[in-house]
């Protein structure tokens, strides 16, 4: 009883904290907004017994996301006018309608699906040794990939990033 | 040799390579290669011709093919098939290349670009004798494509006139229309009967395997494709514009091969028509409409060569109204015939225009007769020819076609048809009078000359061909030159058909000729103008609707404004080019104009592009749900 | 015990308000972070998905994981890309670099 | 089974592109066109090492992986792109930038992602694929970082690209929940043996991932980003996105939805088939409006896709031999399709090289300055629009006459009125080079001796392919054969 009521709690946290994201009027507040969603989100992973997602998820996004996306806010903001400029475009009316169609859509799909092999009840502990074994056996290969993908994005990064001469 | 047939669309196929690649480095620009390759190609006819003829009928058609790819189910295979339809042609497109070559020869001297004109005069030839070779569909849309191509290439000639670029442009793209018709009939016959061999599909026809409603879509569809090329109405609206090419490629091109591509195609799938319900009644229909509308505007035409471009719409239209009433030994017999005496008329005028120092409007000159004398002499030939009289190969030929009008289409089709000859005689007349009597109306022609024997010798031989071709619808003279028979019990659909002169039709015929040239020349009487001024003066509103082909370019322009109201800026921008830039431009700017509606839709911004591609998924979910719910 | 269509019905709605930010936001930064909102959601799906259906658990985790590492390693390039258009043009707003359109 | 020997000709790839990085970290004042000719040597050794795998028995690694004909033909078609590109780059790269050894290497990293993405036959797997070739390519479209378009394209591109790629995994995670599975074998056990109340969740996850893959190929109306990101980026690159880049998205969407969603093909078809209707039609008319030469290129490239989409939509159609003749005919399109526009790009980057135009008015009179690029520039023109004699030809003819056989006439029939559409641009484009004077002073001047060379050799495989298609058709037909091998057993549990 008492995990449904936390859990009732921290879900209404994510998605305010995600409305927060997308509705605030200033870049910062948006971007305390989405540390406090991911954290959310974090939590949640901790209802469904999978620590170490939780885990992944406060290092990754907590520490090294959050850090990089301030990092950008404080670079991106050093020129700016002066005069607050609004942070949503004429198009909101229209994304807010076919956002809404999509999370009808998405909605009907969660609820009105008879989810094959729905184990109804709560979902028992998974070992971290069993994740570690699926993640370097059984999927080996995209694990590798992932280690050429993360040396493009770092390369990448630098060589867009990096100053030269005449800059 | 008729089953190596193929060499002779190799031999201008290299021959075009060959000037292509150095045609601009060789001595006189490489002229000699082309006309050698025109003459080795009509030499090389009649060995096709005897060996064809030597293995009998039971050996017909000839066939020789390649597997050209198969994978699994899908098998395709490529070759030619020899048959008498194929004989025919040949011989036509043999012999006018022939001649149009060495004609060229004379006529281009000193004009720009004289080695790439003779190179994609080449390439015509190799691609419409593939045309005609070629023993699937796909093939043969292959060189369909190539004909319009060459054919472009040539209209477009003198590219800094921007009439010849223009003119280049719409007999592409009105073709092209007619092309697209061709490509989906093609690949509906090939659904329907699973194979591009035309000898299979008319196989798969007449054993019953297809019928009914999708195979007169087919074929009309591929009837499409046919009237395109051989400018029936209302694709016509391009073989008078085409007239900007070079003389002598209006003579090869736009009389006697090219534009009988449509005639062609009709006659080798007549089996398939006939099959097709009411397919042929509305080849019947196109071709007589065609042959009575062109031949009006012929009369008020006072270009030359717009004269004889209208009548070879209007003749074109004639071989269709024969193939319309099954016949196609009628039809291709007046392709046969009119592809010699059409040919003589364009390339005399090719020699007026040279000899009176490019005046071609018939205003302009007049009084030909003493200073052209040889010209004159072939042109009056041709002339008579085409009008009818007996007994050159006109006559022969129009009365086949007249005959079988009579026996499959009823009185009132033969009385049009009919009216038909008469105008072909009246304008052919005026023409020549205009032309060649009385004096000349302009110092130019006064000092008109005699052309060089380069040009005149062609014009001889197919005057010859045009007082005898028609002869070879005697059984006698067939068999003679080694055919079975007189020229129906050579060609025919179902069983051969002898011929036997009806004394009752060639009166009518004769009368035809008769009522045609004498109205002509009571108007136009030595060459003298005033009768016609008067005729004019007392209907000018008619004369002008006949002089402006019945507003037809008019007419697509005001479909076209009208449909892109509104836009009224496109349309006043558009107003400018009304006569000339037709309805092809027209469909042109309205996709044009899709085209720029849409593009504004890419606004450069993404949240733009985002909401689109959100957008399309909600829209694909709601499409899958509808199809698949 | 909370059932799994909850997680489904948060995941979505997390899905799709970072639609509506991605659509509707103006700073390239902001409309990053949307995007990591709906890849929150898409990791949430996968874990839920893998706590509650599949008996072995490991794949759909693994997926979040990697989903998770993909997505900060894509905010790291786009932020370079971001910075790159901000010493181009002054600005991070989507909407302004638009000279390549039409 | 963990065979770590099937993918040596990858490891080259990524090994040659560590190799060009270090190269220039250990050498920097080498000439950077030395930079692209290691790059091409280690395309070429990467091309020959695909080349000793033609022929193998199909090959499986851990269930995720899979090389057969199929992966054959999509890693001999990568590195043969890459080297191409690399060839492309040199002189164009010499000219721009300073530093070249993060372009090269990201280029092989890009075709080993490609090869990757046409092996994968697990989900996860072909996503970390797709995301390795979707940011080399995000980079090295905005290469050109001084340039404002560059980098515009590169925004655009990325921000989008995560996007359309959050909406893909989206519909992934639906479609572990619906089958619990990602392997796309065990999505397809899972899809046939669903039971009731499980259709929209099919439905929404399938249209997700339509638009997905929609977005990789280019498919209208999630292409925005194409014509923006084909301006923008470095001329070279765009050939790439044209070319390798559409394919591995083809290649990712044969292995899906002949094996994972064959099953619900009902689901999909007709979504498909509306797509490729509005692709090539919004490609081809707006392409219509274009000054921009790469622009036009970009929306003629889309026309394209809506080509291809048409034998996708035939393999929902169809039962298992038609959907087989409808992979090979794509097969054989998009070998045609890239020949042709490598030809072109080869052309078009000599002409940029000299003159750095890249408006169609540019080309006015090249064929009186350079008419064998003229030449190339025409035929690979008229290759795309279909025209006899040219590889457009034959492929599009393959192609729908797959349409045809699975009941989409109505659909082979636009693409032949859209090829119509499409000849009117192209022949402006000639008009342009043929019937215009060229720019004042101008006067005829020899091609550069490589890119001429390269256009000159794939002007002859693109008219090889026109008017002989039969050996390359077979080489698509055993990969796709391959394909369908590997989908037997989807195709098998079709109602």
């Amino acid at each position: 009883m008492i995990t449904e009521v936390l859990w009732w709690i921290v879900a209404a946290g994510v998605v305010g904290a995600s409305a927060g994201v997308v509705l605030s009027r200033s870049v910062v507040h948006a971007a305390i907004f989405l540390i406090l969603s991911l954290a959310g989100v974090g939590a949640i992973y901790l209802f469904l017994t999978v620590e170490f997602i939780a885990l992944v998820q406060f290092l990754i996004y907590g520490g090294a996301v959050t850090v990089l996306i301030l990092l950008a806010l404080m670079l991106t903001r050093m020129g700016a006018s002066g005069r607050p400029e609004p942070l949503t475009g004429a198009q909101a009316p229209f994304g807010a309608l076919v956002a809404a169609a999509l999370m009808a859509t998405l909605i009907g799909v969660a609820v009105a699906t008879a989810w094959p092999g729905d184990l109804g009840g709560s979902p028992t502990a998974i070992s971290i040794e069993r994740i570690g074994a699926a993640l370097f056996q059984n999927y080996g290969a995209p694990f590798i990939i992932m280690a050429a993908l993360l040396l493009v994005a770092f390369v990448g990064a630098i060589v867009i990033a990096r100053q030269e001469d005449g800059d | 040799m008729a089953e190596h047939a193929w060499i002779l669309a190799a031999v201008p196929a290299i021959a075009f390579l060959a000037l292509a690649a150095l045609g601009r480095r060789l001595p006189r620009q490489g002229d000699f290669l082309a006309v050698l390759a025109a003459a080795s190609g009509f030499g090389l006819f009649f060995a096709v011709l005897a060996s064809f003829l030597g293995r009998g009928e039971g050996a017909w058609p000839v066939l020789n093919a390649i597997e050209w790819t198969a994978i699994g189910d899908f098998r395709l295979n490529m070759g030619i098939a020899v048959d008498q339809i194929t004989i025919v042609m040949l011989a036509v497109v043999t012999t006018v290349a022939f001649m149009v070559n060495v004609f060229s020869v004379g006529y281009m001297k000193g004009e720009p670009r004289y080695w790439w004109y003779f190179a994609v005069l080449q390439l015509f030839v190799a691609s419409m004798l593939l045309l005609v070779l070629a023993d699937n569909l796909l093939l043969l849309y292959v060189a369909w494509e190539l004909v319009g191509l060459s054919s472009f290439l040539l209209i477009g000639h003198y590219w800094e006139r921007r009439s010849a670029v223009e003119a280049a442009k719409k007999a592409f793209i009105t073709t092209r229309v007619g092309d697209v018709g061709l490509l989906i009939g093609i690949i509906l016959l090939w659904k329907a009967t699973g194979t591009f061999n035309i000898l299979d599909i008319i196989h798969a026809v007449e054993a019953g395997e297809v019928g009914g409603t999708g195979l007169f879509v087919s074929v009309m569809f591929i009837f499409l494709g046919a009237m395109g090329k051989s400018a029936q109405l209302p694709f016509h609206v391009w073989l008078p514009d085409a007239m900007e090419g070079p003389t002598p490629v209006s003579a090869l091109i736009h009389a006697a091969t090219m534009v009988v591509a449509g005639v062609y195609l009709v006659a080798r799938l007549l089996p398939v028509f006939e099959a097709a319900g009411d397919a042929l009644l509305v080849v019947t229909a196109v071709g007589l409409i065609t042959a009575l509308f062109s031949g009006v505007v012929a009369f008020a035409q006072t270009d030359i060569k717009k004269v004889l471009a209208y009548s070879t719409v209007s003749q074109l239209g004639f071989m269709f109204v024969a193939l319309g009433a099954g016949v196609v030994s009628a039809g291709m017999f007046h392709l046969f015939t009119h592809a010699f005496f059409k040919a003589l008329l364009f390339l005399g005028a090719g020699s007026v225009i040279l000899g009176a120092h490019h005046r071609q409007e018939v205003g302009q000159l007049g009084g030909l007769w003493r200073r052209m004398p040889v010209t004159a002499a072939a042109f009056l030939v041709g002339s008579l020819a085409l009008a009818g009289l007996f007994p050159l190969a006109g006559f022969w030929s129009k009365d086949e076609i007249l005959h079988a009008v009579e026996g499959h289409r009823g009185a009132l089709v033969f009385a049009l048809i009919s009216l038909a000859s008469i105008m072909t005689a009246f304008y052919t007349t005026r023409l020549f009078i205009l032309t060649f009597l009385g004096k000349p109306r302009d110092a130019e022609a006064g000092h008109a000359r005699e052309t060089g024997a380069s040009m005149t010798g062609p014009l001889v031989f197919l005057a010859v061909l045009s007082v005898f071709a028609g002869f070879v619808v005697y059984g006698g003279v067939g068999e003679a030159l080694g055919f079975p028979g007189g020229f129906g019990e050579f060609v025919y659909l179902h069983h051969p058909e002898t011929f036997h002169i009806d004394w009752g039709l060639a009166g009518v015929s004769t009368a035809l000729f008769v009522i045609g040239v004498f109205g002509a020349g009571w108007l136009y009487r030595g060459g003298r103008l005033d009768r016609a001024a008067a005729l004019t003066a007392w209907q000018p509103k008619l004369y002008e609707m006949t002089r402006r082909k019945f507003y037809f370019d008019d007419l697509y322009q005001f479909l076209i404004d009208r449909v892109v109201l509104g836009f009224s800026y496109v349309v006043s921008w558009f107003d400018r080019f009304a006569v000339n830039d037709t309805g092809v431009d027209g469909s042109a700017t309205l996709t044009g104009y899709a085209g720029f509606l849409l593009k504004h839709l890419q606004t450069g911004r993404v949240p733009n592009y985002a909401l689109a591609i959100a957008a399309g998924v909600a829209a694909l979910i709601l499409v899958a749900l509808a199809a698949g719910g | 015990m909370v059932p799994l269509e909850n997680y489904l019905v948060l995941s979505a709605i997390l899905f799709a308000l970072g639609v509506y930010g991605v659509l509707s936001r103006r700073n390239a930064v902001l409309v990053l972070m949307s995007v990591e909102l709906m890849l929150n959601a898409v990791s949430l799906n996968f874990v839920a998905f893998a706590a509650h259906l599949d008996p072995d658990r490991a794949t759909g985790i693994v997926f979040a994981v990697f989903v998770i590492a993909v997505a900060a390693a894509e905010v790291g390039l786009a932020l370079a890309i971001v910075i790159r258009l901000f010493r181009n043009r002054s600005s991070a707003n989507v909407d302004e670099a638009a000279t390549l359109r039409w | 089974m963990r065979d770590f020997t099937l993918f040596i000709p990858e490891y080259i790839a990524a090994g040659a592109a560590i190799g060009v990085l270090a190269l220039e970290l250990a050498l920097p004042r080498l000439r950077r066109d030395a930079l692209a000719w290691a790059t091409a040597a280690g395309a070429a050794a990467w091309l020959i090492a695909a080349l000793f795998y033609v022929g193998d028995a199909p090959g499986d690694f851990e269930g995720l992986l899979r090389t057969d004909a199929f992966t054959a033909y999509f890693r001999i078609l990568a590195a043969g792109a890459v080297l191409a590109v690399a060839l492309l780059s040199a002189r164009y790269l010499r000219d721009r930038t300073r530093a070249a050894g993060e372009y090269y290497g990201l280029l092989l990293m890009a075709g080993a992602g490609m090869t990757l993405l046409s092996a994968a036959r697990e989900l996860l797997t072909a996503y970390v694929a797709l995301e390795l070739l979707s940011f080399s390519l995000y980079v090295l479209v905005g290469y050109l970082k001084r340039d404002a378009r560059s980098n515009e394209a590169s925004l655009k591109y990325i921000l989008l690209g995560a996007f359309s790629s959050a909406m893909l995994l989206y519909g992934i995670s639906l479609l572990y929940g619906l089958t619990g599975s990602t392997t796309y074998a065990g999505v397809a056990e899972g899809l046939a043996a669903r039971g009731e109340g499980t259709d929209l969740a099919a439905l929404a996850a399938i249209m997700l991932i339509v638009a997905g893959v929609g977005f990789k190929v280019s498919a209208a109306p999630f292409h925005m980003w194409a014509p923006d990101a084909y301006q923008g980026a470095p001329l070279p690159v765009t050939a790439f996105l044209a070319t390798a880049s559409k394919a591995a998205g083809f290649a990712l969407i044969l292995r899906l939805f002949t094996e994972a969603l064959a099953v619900d093909a009902l689901e999909w078809r007709a979504a498909i088939a509306a797509l490729a209707a509005i692709t090539m039609t919004a490609g081809n008319l707006l392409a219509i409006q274009q000054t921009n030469l790469k622009r036009l290129l970009a929306y003629s490239s889309i026309g394209q896709a809506g080509y291809m989409l048409v034998a996708v939509a035939a393999i929902g159609y169809g039962d298992a031999a038609a959907a087989q003749n409808a992979s090979s005919a794509l097969l054989l399109h998009i070998a045609g399709y890239t020949l042709s526009t490598m030809a072109l790009f080869a052309a078009l980057v000599a002409h940029y090289n000299r003159t750095g135009d890249e408006s169609i008015e540019g080309l006015r009179g090249l064929s009186a300055t350079q008419p064998f690029l003229a030449l190339v520039i025409s035929a690979s023109l008229f290759s795309f629009a279909g025209l006899p004699f040219f590889a457009g030809f034959a492929t599009k003819l393959l192609l729908f006459q797959a349409g045809t056989g699975a009941g989409l006439l109505w659909l082979a029939g636009l693409g032949a009125a859209n090829s119509f559409i499409s000849l009117y641009y192209y022949l402006m484009v000639m008009r342009r080079m043929y019937l215009f004077d060229p720019p004042e002073g101008q006067t005829r001047i020899r091609p550069p001796a490589l890119l001429g060379a390269m256009a000159g050799l794939l002007l002859l495989g693109v008219v090889f392919i026109g008017v002989y298609p039969g050996p390359v058709f077979e080489a698509t037909d055993g990969a796709a054969a391959a394909l369908f091998e590997a989908s037997a057993a989807a195709f098998a549990r079709l109602p």
